[in-house]
């Protein structure tokens, strides 16, 4: 009782802090479970390498920053430029790794029309490959990122400043997953996308290049992922193993806001976002990643659908 | 233009080149946080040893190498070729040869053959510690390859006899190395009755505990399907790690313990203590491997075993001959459980120490590796691949630091996973049973039941 | 215009077809007749490209599209509707039509309203969700989404299957008019005679082959048909 | 006993908004073969599947009665149940295991409502052999009972369609059933192998005293295999009867042959 | 024949690992033909692995000691090294130490280099009654209440390094609110324990968390969101100074996290954290300006000069001593166990003489490169309480001394 009384107590004060951080947490695992979700829509199957496509991200634009950036000090201009070239790096980097692994990892099963369970080991060996190859390349320590702006507060809110940090990952949040949200429900790409993900033999009836949409698909989601990359490592740096953990959560999220249900992730990625960060002045800090797991068995085993339900390729 | 690259030939050469500088980096020298390219400018620039003759820069010996490999395969092509040309011929000498062959190969299927073939692998195993002087090579074998083979076995039965991708199975181990700290009175948490009992008696503790936890744990889990199930599994792992990590009044978080007592042995006047000597621990567990070999081998053949089969090739058609697939699930998750256990008592007394670190989901992905290496659901298979993926692995880990980083095993696992799955998804010995079940699922004619599956039973109108 | 011979499909070790030919003429109904299992809608699986022959050619207008990919053969003119309708039951209806003008590149608006035209039903369900829609409305979305892409062979696959008789016939009868209008069909059809009434020829198949053939008049009265369906001795 | 095996009443089932089963109300007799016809789509095999426990219709009853006269609800139990009272079943697109030999698919069936056993299992106890002699006997004779003896140790996938369906009844038969539910097991078969079939199912029901409930699309099968019929449409019961009044119905021609075809039926009466 | 190519590549890959393999052969089997007999002295760190870097410096000093030792010629015995990778991890450190023991020419083993690899090694030394004399592992559990402890350190305990960074928080800084952060690893948590009890008895308000670190140094999966919702939380309860017990890896995160969520105060944490690497693990590298670091620095907490630095050099490829922390005090493990070696007599098995080394360096009293040298018979640096603490700071991406205690 005292336990959560005292805890009770605290919280007033930290709330809207802890609100700010998970929400910010919150998009950058709706970006990583958008992945997951589109991936899963047109393949009926979790893409177990998407964390990969997720770090791959983040060293994209740790390269380039270190490039841009390296001692200076960006003025506001400047940042404006660096973040935008960092995010699309970042982005560009994820999608390219995504289409690699689809090339590699998937593309001959899929041929072959092998059973589920050979994508999936395929996946999970992509994605220990791939990390342990960072790994191997570019050391196992952290790398620091040189951030392309300085972190001041911006605002405060009720007691809690937000940084320049929150300010960027919700601009670019949002950017990015109405903008995915747009290109799926009105553009061609889109219709082909949902169409796959409704019915692949129908679609291919109506023309559409399966092949293609699904390679598509893996960058449209490794795009976000690798920009999330990016956001994600501004304050931990680029790491090989970092992608196991977020994505891992953006894939509870996606399962949350119900797979295969674009909007489904980004409510789910904030909701997990949001109670994770509420759940350090609840519970023990140490547990927070238990909590994001509890929250992915407890889904799984009582609503496997999701709060929003499967409602696959569906735009809106 | 387009056409050269749309030329297969140039298509497969230039595939080849990549995956050669694949490896060509993959094996190269390691970058590092302050020089991150130095692992690429290192991996084609840095010299190497060519087989002790000379030492040229690294991209020569590869390029060396790919040129002796393809000489010696079509060497061996254009030997095959005048073999079986000769056989064709009628040549005497040739065709007796052949004939004796197939002979042999068919004689290897015959039982006496099999058993005695088992029997000479046993001898072997047991003068083992004879044949290698340095004792750190018996606890490396025991620690790292015998303790995989009984983890490995108890994952295939999972994975392989019963179909269910288990990605949280180390949690069993945790338990099992847990149990033994537990009972012999080593962690925060006081020992059953307040004794601090003999390490033996963790063995049967822990296998019931682990199987209890199988049980648990499968109910509500096992309802899910595939991937789902991967991932709960997952999940579960991960909790498991994350609970003994951060309960320190419990497990001793992430410091562990490092109290176990070694295995000791006190009947009466029979008196005998595992000490410092690896080899006793050698052979207790070498008899537990061969127990659990033959356990789940005759558990293969049994009616549970054809169960299994039927639930893993159709569940729905199995329910209809009266199979509680549920039941028959969960059993194959406290099967794997109770070997997983086991394995946690042997590492747990061995190290004298347990800790966190040890029970991550890496730990997992490197059972599974075995288990698919050598082929899902042949115990043949499983034991062959762990023996040479694990004991591989432990000559590369314990070689001096230099010449191999224990870090770059998962990258190596990881690309074989791949590669397994895209040349022989079945492993490399699979039971014949299981190389069907993947031919039949690619050729459309039996369905897939890992097909993932939400919640209940998707609704299949008659049509 | 259409033009199959000895195609030979199978489904792993199974044959499915064993080497069927038959040929659709331009301006024509054919209707292809048979019991459950029969191969009917493998055969047209085959000629979408959703299942390549192992041997055998097929032949349209002239040209060897056996190896085509099923993603071409809209484009090429040939329009399939699957068995049991296949709508995206998430996307609305004209979303499903769009669709069926995926692979064009040219402005469809008009098409779009002809199908309006043929099926007012379905400019009243514009903005529905197909899977929303009842079986007939479904079928006609189908149809009309085939149709998007300006076939000039359309195959049509039980488009009867699970229907009420009034809807029915109101299918039979557009089908009709789509013939007349220019469009080349093949139809798969379990209502025989309703089918037969229809078309002009008609193939009966039986275990993976074509048992025989004859105009569609006479097939009406052929005996064999009769026995297919109601089970009566053929005497 | 002139007992009913299978009591269904007034049974409705849905999907969402989709009525699969509308009222739907039947019975079998005790050793009957009783057939259900029907276009495509009318509700035939999900009238299976709730009979024998994989789908759980919201409204009605079903209710199976053994030969001791003891009877149960269908409805809620589980499928593994259900066969344990005495149902077996066929499916449509045959699903057989097919990647093992045709003797160990009926050997599945024979052993599968023994326990679980794993320790015997592990020990190979003198319990357990005996046991798989027992299975091994009862395979053994229905192979012989539906003569595949000589593709004993044939790969089920590698079977042909006929010796397929003959596979699945001895699985079924081997689980000691009361009835059999065949679905379709007509289907991809050739005319001597349909002929072979109709004497082998009479044959289960002759020799072995099972009842036989049957969907079939053949009707040449159909009408000279049942003793009474059920015609279902749009997942109703239309008509009821034996093979000659189902034949000459009227509701039933329009079922099949449309409703503007009376013009056929009647051309050919 | 289509896979034709890729076979080839799959037979290249297992051959060059072959290769690879080739050398460890010819090393495994090496051995010397000198008349005098030759002893082993092993050195059990972390060699590979993201902590690599600290277990190198200490084997450059490990060598350069027995380079020294036989360079003299005065020695009855030759020396040579045996390495044993723990990768600073405790879950591989019972493997390296059961190596270590079934090595029949080692004498005595230098390290481990980490506490916690320590603290699951020793069950083994000491059923072999081997010593180790570490030249890093500062954990003071690994001392408290031992008695002729096989285990000895070059180096102050965490009891002294916690007190005086307490002290440096609390009464040089004048924090009066400190929130105190172990990452629960058997040296992070004892640092954190030892430095939240002094701030106390200083008349600081207190608070603990315990952070599990993140395995993003070793092998193996990162859970590095975590830090995010802690400094958040920090941010907004705004303790005047954070300090942090653990190591850089986990520390860089913590930095990253604490200057994203906005906090302004003051952050400190002892040698664990004191490491270049901290800096280049840092996002941004400047959120680590201004944090403080503490090291326990021996005597003098010198470095190597004159000659014996120019052979460092050569040794290390130009990395100076100043910068390789932790290779002086490696060094002077090393000479300790020389100078016991001289003690005991040597012409008896090896199991006899590991046995007598023990008492024999309880009894070694010499001035090292890092000061005087002697261990209590716990096995601490004799003279504690007047070991002397190094405090750093970070300034502009560099770590520079800030005074000591």
């Amino acid at each position: 009782m005292s336990y959560f009384s005292s805890h009770f107590a605290t919280l007033g004060h930290e709330f809207w802090g802890l609100l700010v951080g998970g929400i910010a947490n919150g998009f950058i695992y709706a970006m990583v479970a958008i992945g997951y979700t589109m991936v899963y829509g047109v393949l009926r199957l979790i893409n177990f390498a998407h964390s990969e496509v997720f770090m791959t991200g983040a060293f994209a634009s740790f390269f380039l920053l270190k490039f841009l950036v390296g001692n200076s000090t960006p003025n506001a201009f400047e940042s404006v430029v660096y973040l935008i070239a960092a995010v699309v790096i970042g982005g560009v980097v994820g999608a390219l790794v995504a289409l690699l692994l689809e090339r590699v990892a998937y593309r001959p099963l899929r041929r072959r029309n092998a059973p589920k369970l050979a994508y999936l080991i395929s996946a999970i060996g992509a994605s220990y490959f791939l990390y342990n190859f960072v790994g191997k390349e570019f050391g196992r320590i952290n790398l620091s990122i040189d951030a392309p702006y300085t972190n001041n507060t911006v605002f405060t809110i009720f007691g809690a400043t937000v940084q320049t940090y929150y300010i960027v990952i919700f601009f670019v949040g949002v950017t990015m997953l109405v903008a995915l949200d747009r290109l799926v429900a009105t553009s061609k790409l889109g219709r082909g996308i949902r169409a796959v993900a409704q019915d692949a033999e129908t679609a291919s009836l109506m023309g559409v290049n399966i092949d293609r949409t699904i390679a598509l698909t893996f960058m449209l989601g490794g795009f976000l992922g690798g920009v999330a990359g990016f956001l994600y490592s501004i304050p931990v740096g680029a790491v090989y193993g970092m992608g196991f953990t977020p994505a891992l959560k953006a894939f509870s999220a996606a399962v949350l806001g119900g797979i295969g249900n674009l909007r489904g992730a980004v409510l789910g990625g904030l909701i997990l976002g949001v109670v994770e960060s509420l759940s350090v002045a609840f519970v023990s800090g140490a547990y927070i990643d238990v909590v994001a797991f509890g929250v992915l068995v407890l889904v799984l085993l009582v609503r496997p659908t999701g709060i929003l339900g499967e409602r696959l390729g569906r735009s809106a | 233009m387009k056409t050269f690259f749309q030329n297969p030939r140039v298509q497969r050469s230039g595939r080849t080149a990549l995956i050669l500088l694949l490896i060509i980096v993959m094996t190269g020298p390691e970058g590092s946080g302050t020089q991150p390219t130095a692992g690429f400018t290192g991996s084609f620039g840095n010299h190497m040893s060519f087989f002790g003759l000379f030492y040229p820069q690294r991209w020569v010996v590869f390029l060396l190498l790919t040129l002796i490999v393809v000489g010696l395969t079509s060497l061996v092509k254009m030997a095959h070729r005048w073999w079986i040309e000769r056989q064709r011929a009628g040549n005497n000498a040739v065709a007796r040869v052949a004939k004796t062959l197939a002979a042999t190969k068919q004689r290897a299927r015959h039982r006496s053959t099999r058993l005695s073939l088992y029997a000479v692998a046993l001898a072997f195993a047991l003068y083992f510690p004879h044949l290698v002087t340095d004792q750190s090579w018996q606890t490396l074998v025991v620690q790292d390859v015998l303790v995989y083979l009984l983890l490995a076995l108890g994952l295939n039965v999972v994975t392989g006899f019963a179909g269910l991708l288990d990605l949280g199975y180390v949690a069993f181990y945790a338990i099992g190395a847990y149990t033994t700290a537990w009972v012999t009175g080593s962690l925060p948490t006081p020992p059953p009755f307040g004794v601090h009992w003999n390490t033996f008696v963790a063995i049967p503790v822990a296998i019931v505990f682990a199987m209890l936890c199988g049980v648990l744990l499968g109910i509500p889990t096992l309802r899910l399907r595939g991937d789902y199930l991967a991932i709960v599994t997952l999940g579960f792992g991960e909790i498991v790690y994350l609970f003994i990590n951060n309960s320190y009044g419990i497990t001793g978080g992430s410091t562990g313990t490092n109290q176990i007592p070694f295995l000791s042995f006190h009947l009466g006047p029979i008196k005998y203590l595992w000490g410092l000597i690896p080899e006793p621990y050698y052979y207790l567990t070498l008899a537990f491997v061969v127990i659990f070999l033959l356990a789940f081998s005759s558990l293969e053949h049994s009616r549970v075993g054809r169960s299994w089969v039927a639930i893993r090739e159709d569940e729905v058609a199995a329910e209809s001959l009266g199979i509680h697939p549920l039941k028959y699930k969960v059993m194959a998750f406290a099967i794997g459980a109770a070997s997983a256990g086991f394995a946690g008592v042997v590492t747990a007394s061995q190290t004298l120490f347990v800790t966190p670190p040890t029970f991550t989901i890496s730990f997992s992905i490197n059972i599974l590796v075995l288990v698919i290496f050598g082929g899902m659901g042949s115990i043949f298979g499983v034991v062959l691949g762990g023996l040479v993926v694990q004991g591989f692995v432990a000559y590369l880990t314990h070689s001096p630091p230099s010449i191999y980083n224990a870090a770059d095993l998962y990258m190596y696992l990881g690309a074989l996973l791949v590669v397994m799955m895209i040349y022989r998804p079945a492993g490399l010995f699979p039971s014949r049973r299981r190389r069907r079940e993947v031919s039949q699922v690619e050729a459309g004619t039996a369905p897939d039941t890992l097909q993932v599956e939400i919640g209940a039973h998707r609704v299949q109108e008659d049509v | 215009m259409l033009d199959v011979s000895s195609a030979v499909v199978r489904y792993g070790a199974i044959e499915a077809l064993h080497g069927i030919s038959f040929e659709v003429r331009q301006g024509e109904v054919v209707t292809l007749l048979g019991a459950n299992g029969a191969g009917k809608s493998t055969t047209l699986r085959m000629l979408s490209g959703l299942h390549a022959p192992t041997s055998g050619t097929i032949t349209f207008e002239g040209q060897d599209v056996t190896k085509v990919k099923a993603h071409m053969f809209s484009s090429m003119g040939i329009s399939h509707v699957p068995e049991g309708r296949r709508i995206f039951p998430q996307m609305t209806v004209q979303e499903n039509l769009e669709m069926g003008a995926f692979g064009r590149k040219d402005n469809y608006d008009d098409d779009m309203e002809k199908m309006f035209v043929l099926f007012p039903i379905l400019k009243e369900r514009r903005k529905q969700l197909g899977g929303n829609l009842s079986g007939g409305e479904q079928q006609m979305l189908a149809i009309s989404r085939a149709m998007m892409s300006h076939p000039r062979l359309l195959l049509l696959d039980e488009p009867s299957m699970g229907l009420a008789p009034m809807i029915i016939d109101q299918i039979f009868h557009i089908i009709g008019e789509i013939r007349d209008a220019g469009t080349t069909v093949l139809v798969v059809e379990q209502n025989a005679a309703q089918a037969l009434r229809l078309a002009d020829r008609g193939y009966v198949m039986e275990n993976g082959a074509i048992a025989f053939s004859d105009d569609a008049a006479k097939l009406l009265h052929d005996p064999r048909v009769r026995a297919v369906y109601l089970g009566e001795s053929v005497d | 006993m002139s007992s009913l095996i299978f009591d269904v009443q007034d049974v409705t089932l849905r999907f969402g908004g989709v009525v699969s089963l509308n009222n739907v109300t039947l019975h079998q007799g005790r050793g009957e073969i009783l057939a259900i016809i029907g276009p495509n789509g009318a509700g035939k095999t999900s009238l299976f599947n709730s009979l024998t426990g994989v789908y759980a219709p919201q409204e009605g009853s079903i209710r199976f009665t053994n030969s001791q006269g003891k009877s149960m609800s269908v409805i809620g139990k589980k499928p593994f149940r259900v066969s344990a009272a005495g149902v077996a079943r066929t499916f449509q697109a045959s699903r057989m295991f097919s990647a093992m030999t045709t003797f160990e698919n009926i050997k599945i069936g024979a052993e599968s409502h023994r326990g679980l056993g794993v320790v015997g299992a592990m020990l190979k106890g003198p319990a357990t052999r005996r046991d798989e002699h027992r299975s091994d006997k009862r395979t053994r004779e229905l192979l012989e009972f539906v003569g595949l003896t000589a593709q004993a140790n044939t790969i089920a996938a590698s079977l042909s369609y006929g010796a397929r369906r003959r596979l699945e009844i001895a699985r079924g038969l081997a689980t000691q059933p009361e009835v059999l539910l065949l679905d379709e097991p007509a289907a991809g078969t050739n005319p001597a192998e349909k002929i072979e079939l109709a004497e082998l199912i009479r044959r289960v029901r002759d020799e072995m005293g099972v009842s036989i409930l049957l969907i079939e699309h053949d009707m040449k099968l159909v009408m000279s295999l049942a003793e009474r019929l059920y015609v279902l449409n749009f997942g109703s019961v239309i008509a009821e009867g034996t093979p000659d009044e189902i034949r000459s119905n009227p509701v039933v021609i329009e079922a099949y042959l449309g409703s503007a075809d009376t013009g056929v039926a009647e051309e050919t009466k | 024949m289509k896979f034709r190519l890729n076979k080839t590549v799959a037979a290249v890959s297992s051959s060059a690992l072959l290769l690879m393999a080739v050398p460890a052969i010819g090393f495994a089997t090496a051995s010397s033909a000198a008349s005098k007999p030759t002893f082993t002295i092993g050195y059990e760190g972390p060699l590979s692995g993201g902590n690599a870097q600290l277990g190198i410096n200490m084997k450059w000093g490990v060598e350069l000691a027995i380079q020294d030792a036989n360079a003299t010629g005065k020695l009855p015995f030759k020396l040579q090294a045996a390495w044993f990778d723990d990768q600073g991890s405790s879950t591989l450190s019972p493997a390296a130490a059961q190596a270590a023991v079934a090595n029949k020419s080692l004498v005595a083993v230098v390290g481990p280099a980490f506490s916690g690899a320590t603290r699951s090694a020793e069950p083994f030394y000491v059923a072999a009654n081997i010593a180790t004399v570490s030249p890093s592992a500062t954990a003071a559990a690994l001392t408290t209440g031992k008695v002729k402890n096989n285990f000895m350190r070059v180096v102050y305990g965490d009891d002294v390094q916690g007190a005086a960074d307490a002290r440096f928080l609390v009464v040089n800084r004048h924090n009066k609110k400190i929130e105190v952060i172990g990452d629960g690893s058997f040296y992070g948590a004892g640092l954190a324990a030892v430095v939240a009890a002094d701030a106390k008895t200083y008349g600081a308000k207190v608070t603990t968390e315990s952070y599990p670190e993140s395995s993003s140094c070793p092998p193996g999966t990162a859970p590095t969101s975590q830090y995010t919702a802690l400094a958040t939380q920090i941010k907004t309860s705004n303790p005047g100074a954070v300090f942090y017990g653990g190591y850089y890896c986990d520390f860089g995160l913590l930095l990253g996290a604490l200057h994203s969520a906005g906090y302004k105060g003051a952050i400190m944490s002892g040698d664990g954290s004191e490491s270049t690497s901290l800096i280049s693990g840092t996002s941004p590298k400047t959120a680590a300006n201004g944090v403080f670091l503490s090291a326990a620095g021996g005597g003098s907490g010198g470095n190597f000069t004159g000659a014996l630095e120019s052979q460092f050099l050569k040794i290390s490829g130009g990395v100076t001593s100043a910068t390789a922390l932790y290779a002086p005090q490696a060094y002077d493990a090393t000479n300790a166990i020389v100078r016991a070696l001289l003690k005991v007599s040597t012409k008896v098995p090896v199991s006899k003489i590991r046995a007598s080394l023990i008492p024999a360096l309880h009894t070694v009293r010499f001035s090292g490169v890092t000061g005087t040298i002697a261990f209590q018979s716990d096995g601490n640096l004799a003279g504690t309480g007047a070991g002397q603490i190094d405090y750093y700071q970070v300034k502009n991406g560099k770590i520079v001394q800030f005074g000591h205690n």
